[in-house]
């Protein structure tokens, strides 16, 4: 039993800690604060000559060779910095599930640029009608000689307007329902056909949803089989389960507690308040919970096992409780937003409270995870919805 | 006991939900973003003569009382008014009761914007609820109770909740409305019908949030059945309309409480406050989860509801610290000294 | 909008008080600790000659005339000082249905007796099997000539072995399933077959499984036509869930707050704790919650309306969550029983912290509330389980 | 970073996993209530070394760790056994410290019965967790860390946890262990594994209360359905079991910072005390509502699990206060008065 944090994840967080310190400026995180695109070419390209794009892939594919906890910290840092994250772990998903399933040609084509920090790959699995149910698929895919012909519409397409490729899930089974009959396609963004809508979010993400008219895609594009998509999300669906948060109640609760140690004008520290003490405690319990589950995930997958949604759950979860809880304690200031000179912690608390409750919907809603751990660990009859029939 | 509203009342609170649910769109409230001000919406509120309804008829009022603002409150809260409401309230009563006619007068007729400050630190210390759209605040200034004229400049302080709030420096004085004891007790008071009429503003705001959650849980499809036949997403609905049923007992009953003077008055708001808070903020943000990645959307209105939750009720306290206060009022003041019993 | 105290409210409490002070003595209460049996045939006479026991009914049926929260009141005033109240407030569900749908005769020779104080129902629904699902009754009655002849066991009948008759759920109709094909009977529990077992709680309350062995009943006492026991059942249940459950959240409040405003050997109050004052503070709220809920089932009724199930969830719920953390806030002392003579406050935080969970339990739970209140107060689908197919 | 047991400690879990299984099985536990003290189960741990385990070799122990300890506590707490645990393991600890020869060659081989004293007041004003059973007990006196015998007349106080509570009136001083910060020094510690194995207990419980609700859960119909496949039932289940998960382990990183000497150990024991004790109590809370009326029949075992939730707890510390205490702990002291703020 060895609760130490191994050395290689001190070394690779001092690599990364240096790695920000040149590459994400000041001007980056003010950009990625106005824009919401979750992306930023200079430091893809930066993080890509790395080899920490692709990180976990052996260095002749262009990754560096980390496990994927070394990888998690490495985007932890440069998240806790303000750098933009989102287009790299996004586009790693599909990544991951092309290196395992694509043809050869395909694979040649895309995982050098991905690994390189080139090309950049968006999701369209969601529609409007669907929900967290991605197997209600309307997206319609149509054979047509070599190529294929789409036509739907995709909600949620974050970093669509600036992403290459699209990992797009579509129906090619005209008579099928629910998960079968299904097929992936990357989908080259440029192509004639596709329209962008912005949406705007509450926490300064920007997001689109995504038109496809005619779009002609050639079968070159395809991810695995025709009508065997559903593998296809089964292994980006896995990967983003496995990825261990790096707990946003700590990042949280770290600047909490910077901010209830400073002294204010009148040499006044909040951490003396009896109720920003006690409040403060019980963060910390939290922050020190949403952590070790991480840790457990981290080492569950190092010896091999499959870690289960656990921390999944808590570690959201918990951020978003304190992410409210925060502004109460801290006051109105809190509320103030990072664009404000007067913002308290540089407007970090206002930025939590705005997207900290994305936290528990994005990559499995807290009550599917819960649902699942019932079923998993305690044997319990499926609570889940049953996927669509109709 | 009574818990209905007269004929009169209910002719009120119809009056305000017409105009709210006309004039305070979701439209206009994100016109008004990110300020949080509808200079149009403030003109057709002063046009009711709102402001007057709980001012004495001999100062030009309509001499009705704390109850019927804490119904135009609830139906401003259930509309997210981007008006100033709770703290501008309470002023125009503390104007009544001292006789400031002048101000009373401009504040009725919408000529000028007075409000509160609530906090009892040095003003250039407060944030202003109200601050970048006041005119004048009424603030206790150590045992003095004091009108101040808006500064020269005065910068809005961009927020999450959409408020229009600022800091005031250098601030001049205008007029004393009074001195010592009765400068305290009158700006308690007033602090006791800001946090009735928040609570009535949360209250509101409540019921609507859990109402566009409803809305979207009976007609949204997930999975082949209505979202709202899962237990997960129906039973905190459940939880959160039983607790806004309660917080708005409790608000009326502190307005009752205040109203006849009894000794529970104080207690009674400060309860109000807390527990509107909690409620609003619990609702807001579950109807806001259960609407998926919809919740986080512009676009969506339930996004609007769950930051001015956790707004309306920051802006006048911490909960937390409102609790001890509520202990002070119910249970007397700490007798002795048993905070070393803590550690 | 008047939230005084009606005078009728406080006049009629110092009426029960004074009647506690003579009816409820220290032995009974000892007693009733003791057994749990939740009855008392002295106090119940007294209330009877005091028209207490069916105090809503008029007075020339043996009743005071009074409203529902009046009579409600004298239950709680009794319930506060320790006095047996469960067979007075179970005795009536069934005397009003039967006051509502049973024969003439039946209600000649069983509702004199009952107001008088003198005939104790208690309740046969729930089976094994059953759990919350009343309506999945397997007893089975079978007419034999001009009676009918029971078998069948029941669970939680409490006060079965001191009742004079239970009011009984059984099915007439072989080939039915569900809420239809039952029938209730109003059975005397000195008919042979039937066989009373002990069955002790956490919460120092007694109930009793009972068995019923071709148990033959004469069909003079069936309430209600054969098969229409659901209309039978929904009178009582209705009755149930429209008590306006006077607030045990109140009643632990007020005990928590004497215990913290009496100084101890050394002067010392808990109340000058900065760690006590802010749970009592917020244990106020939630009483006062709970009472303002409980008032207006109160003032529904009292104008003619339906309160719903609101107070039956914030009530109980709050009382749970309570009598469980006084116990941290007052400490060990707390779990002291009351019959030890060092028991804090009479031993009431001990007998709270066992007895409160049932209250979630009995009478609905509150799963069952919250399904119903998001159906008919938010329109929401159905979320409770379906009563019993098979 | 790891987080196994090694074959060793999985053979000692499995060793103590047996004999509670065997030995504190629900007849044994009812058996022994109200006073909550199975002499024959402890003459059976008593027979495995378990007194010694975490005691050096040369003072006649095993020479094994806390987390040995921990793993004992906590499938003691999974069976409820009926046995001082916590209080008892860390005196064996003081006792070696100190080479108390005597009384620690009596505690091991259980001629004796020593237990601790965790509270600071003095000893008459104390609840003693196992009061009622031990023989002597070790307590902080002022400045001195002694050790005393039980007086003539000790009376159980009955209780709704089936704890061997009692307090001690007119006890007798036998020996002294060390004097000034020395004696404060090594009760701290002592005291902190006692939250350790509190914390281990409470997770043994949890854990098992969890899959007796599951269990029950799986197999119970109503209206037609398995009640566990009803998200009301199943998803608190699920919070539960993950926040088991997650004490278990902060309280075994909290065992591995106190054996290496760690800076936030005293932090983590705190954390572990109050994280696990709230786990175990919304585990046993909700597994016994989901029982319906059966979790409340004394012939169905998780009421037994429920009572002894909070008491395990309770008597040790109130969690609000360990709350303030964590906060000195790792936040360092206060420097300023701002109680007064909090009004």
């Amino acid at each position: 039993m060895d609760f130490a944090e191994p050395e290689n994840w001190s070394a690779i967080r001092a690599e990364a800690e240096a790695f920000v310190a040149e590459h994400v400026t000041d001007d980056m995180i003010r950009e990625e604060l106005a824009t919401g695109d979750g992306v930023s070419r200079p430091l893809l390209r930066a993080l890509g000559q790395r080899g920490w794009i692709a990180a976990t892939w052996p260095v002749a594919e262009g990754g560096a060779g980390l496990d994927g906890f070394e990888a998690s910290i490495i985007a932890a840092t440069i998240r806790l910095a303000g750098g933009p994250t989102i287009g790299q772990g996004t586009t790693m998903l599909p990544a991951n599930a092309i290196r395992a399933l694509a043809s050869e040609p395909l694979k040649q084509r895309i995982l050098p640029s991905v690994a390189a920090g080139e090309t950049l790959i968006c999701l369209g699995y969601t529609e409007p009608e669907g929900g967290s149910d991605v197997f209600a698929c309307r997206t319609k895919a149509v054979a047509d000689g070599d190529s294929w012909v789409i036509n739907g519409q995709k909600m949620f397409t974050t970093f669509a307007h600036l992403a290459d490729f699209c990992f797009l899930l579509t129906r090619t089974d005209p008579e099928s329902h629910g998960p079968r009959g299904l097929t992936m396609f990357l989908v080259p963004m440029d192509t004639p056909g596709i329209e962008r809508q912005a949406v705007r979010t509450m926490g300064y993400e920007r997001t689109n949803i995504v038109f496809y008219k005619d779009v002609r895609v050639s079968d070159f594009y395809r991810v695995g089989d025709v009508n065997d998509g559903l593998r296809v999300m089964r292994v980006a669906l896995e990967a983003e389960q496995n990825i261990a948060p790096a707990s946003k109640t700590t990042q949280l609760f770290n600047t909490a507690l910077a901010w209830a140690q400073t002294p204010d004008r009148s040499g006044r520290r909040m951490i003396d308040s009896p109720a920003v003490r006690e409040r403060l405690a019980r963060f910390a319990i939290d922050a020190e919970v949403a952590e070790l589950l991480g840790h457990r995930v981290a080492f569950i997958e190092q010896i091999g096992g499959k870690p289960g949604p656990h921390a999944a759950l808590f570690g959201p979860e918990s951020y978003v409780a304190w992410a409210a809880a925060v502004i109460d304690m801290v006051g109105p200031a809190a509320m103030i937003a990072w664009s404000d000179d007067e913002a308290v912690s540089g407007g970090s608390f206002e930025y939590h409270f705005r997207s900290a409750v994305a936290s528990t919907i994005y990559g499995g809603s807290s009550e599917v995870l819960r649902s699942l751990i019932a079923e998993q660990r305690l044997g319990l009859p499926r609570s889940r919805p049953r996927t669509t029939q109709a | 006991m009574n818990l209905d509203l007269s004929a009169e009342q209910m002719a009120v609170r119809e009056l305000f939900a017409d105009l709210f649910a006309n004039e305070s769109t979701p439209e206009r409230i994100r016109a008004a973003e990110p300020l949080g001000y509808d200079p149009a919406l403030w003109a057709q509120l002063i046009g009711t003569g709102a402001l007057g309804i709980a001012v004495p008829e001999g100062l030009g009022g309509a001499g009705a009382g704390l109850l019927e603002l804490v119904l135009l409150a609830e139906e401003a809260g259930r509309r997210l008014a981007s008006i100033p409401i709770a703290e501008v309230l309470a002023s125009v009563r503390l104007l009544a009761e001292f006789e400031a006619r002048d101000l009373l007068e401009e504040s009725m007729s919408g000529a000028k914007l007075v409000s509160l400050a609530t906090g009892t630190a040095s003003l250039a210390d407060q944030i202003l609820a109200d601050g970048a759209v006041a005119d004048y605040v009424i603030a206790l200034d150590g045992e003095r109770l004091v009108v101040l004229a808006r500064p020269a400049v005065v910068r809005h302080l961009t927020n999450a909740g959409s408020l229009p709030m600022a800091r005031w420096h250098d601030a001049t004085e205008v007029t004393e409305l009074a001195v010592g004891s009765r400068a305290r007790q009158s700006f308690d008071v007033a602090c006791d019908e800001v946090r009735i009429l928040r609570s009535a503003l949360l209250v509101g705001l409540s019921f609507e949030a859990i109402e566009i959650g409803a809305a979207y849980a009976r007609v949204r499809r997930a999975f082949g059945l209505p979202i709202g036949g899962y237990q997960a997403v129906a039973h905190p609905l459940a939880d959160a309309i039983v607790a806004t049923d309660g917080a708005q007992l409790l608000t009326w009953k502190a307005c009752w409480a205040a109203a006849s003077r009894h000794a529970t008055a104080p207690s009674l708001a400060s309860m109000a406050f807390i527990f509107a808070g909690q409620t609003a903020c619990f609702a807001a943000q579950h109807s806001l989860h259960i609407h998926g990645g919809y919740g986080f959307m512009a676009e969506y209105d339930i996004q609007l509801y769950f930051r001015r939750s956790k707004a309306w009720q920051t802006i006048f306290a911490d909960p937390q610290l409102e609790l001890h206060g509520l202990a002070d009022r119910r249970f007397g003041p700490v007798l002795a000294d048993m905070a070393g019993d803590v550690s």
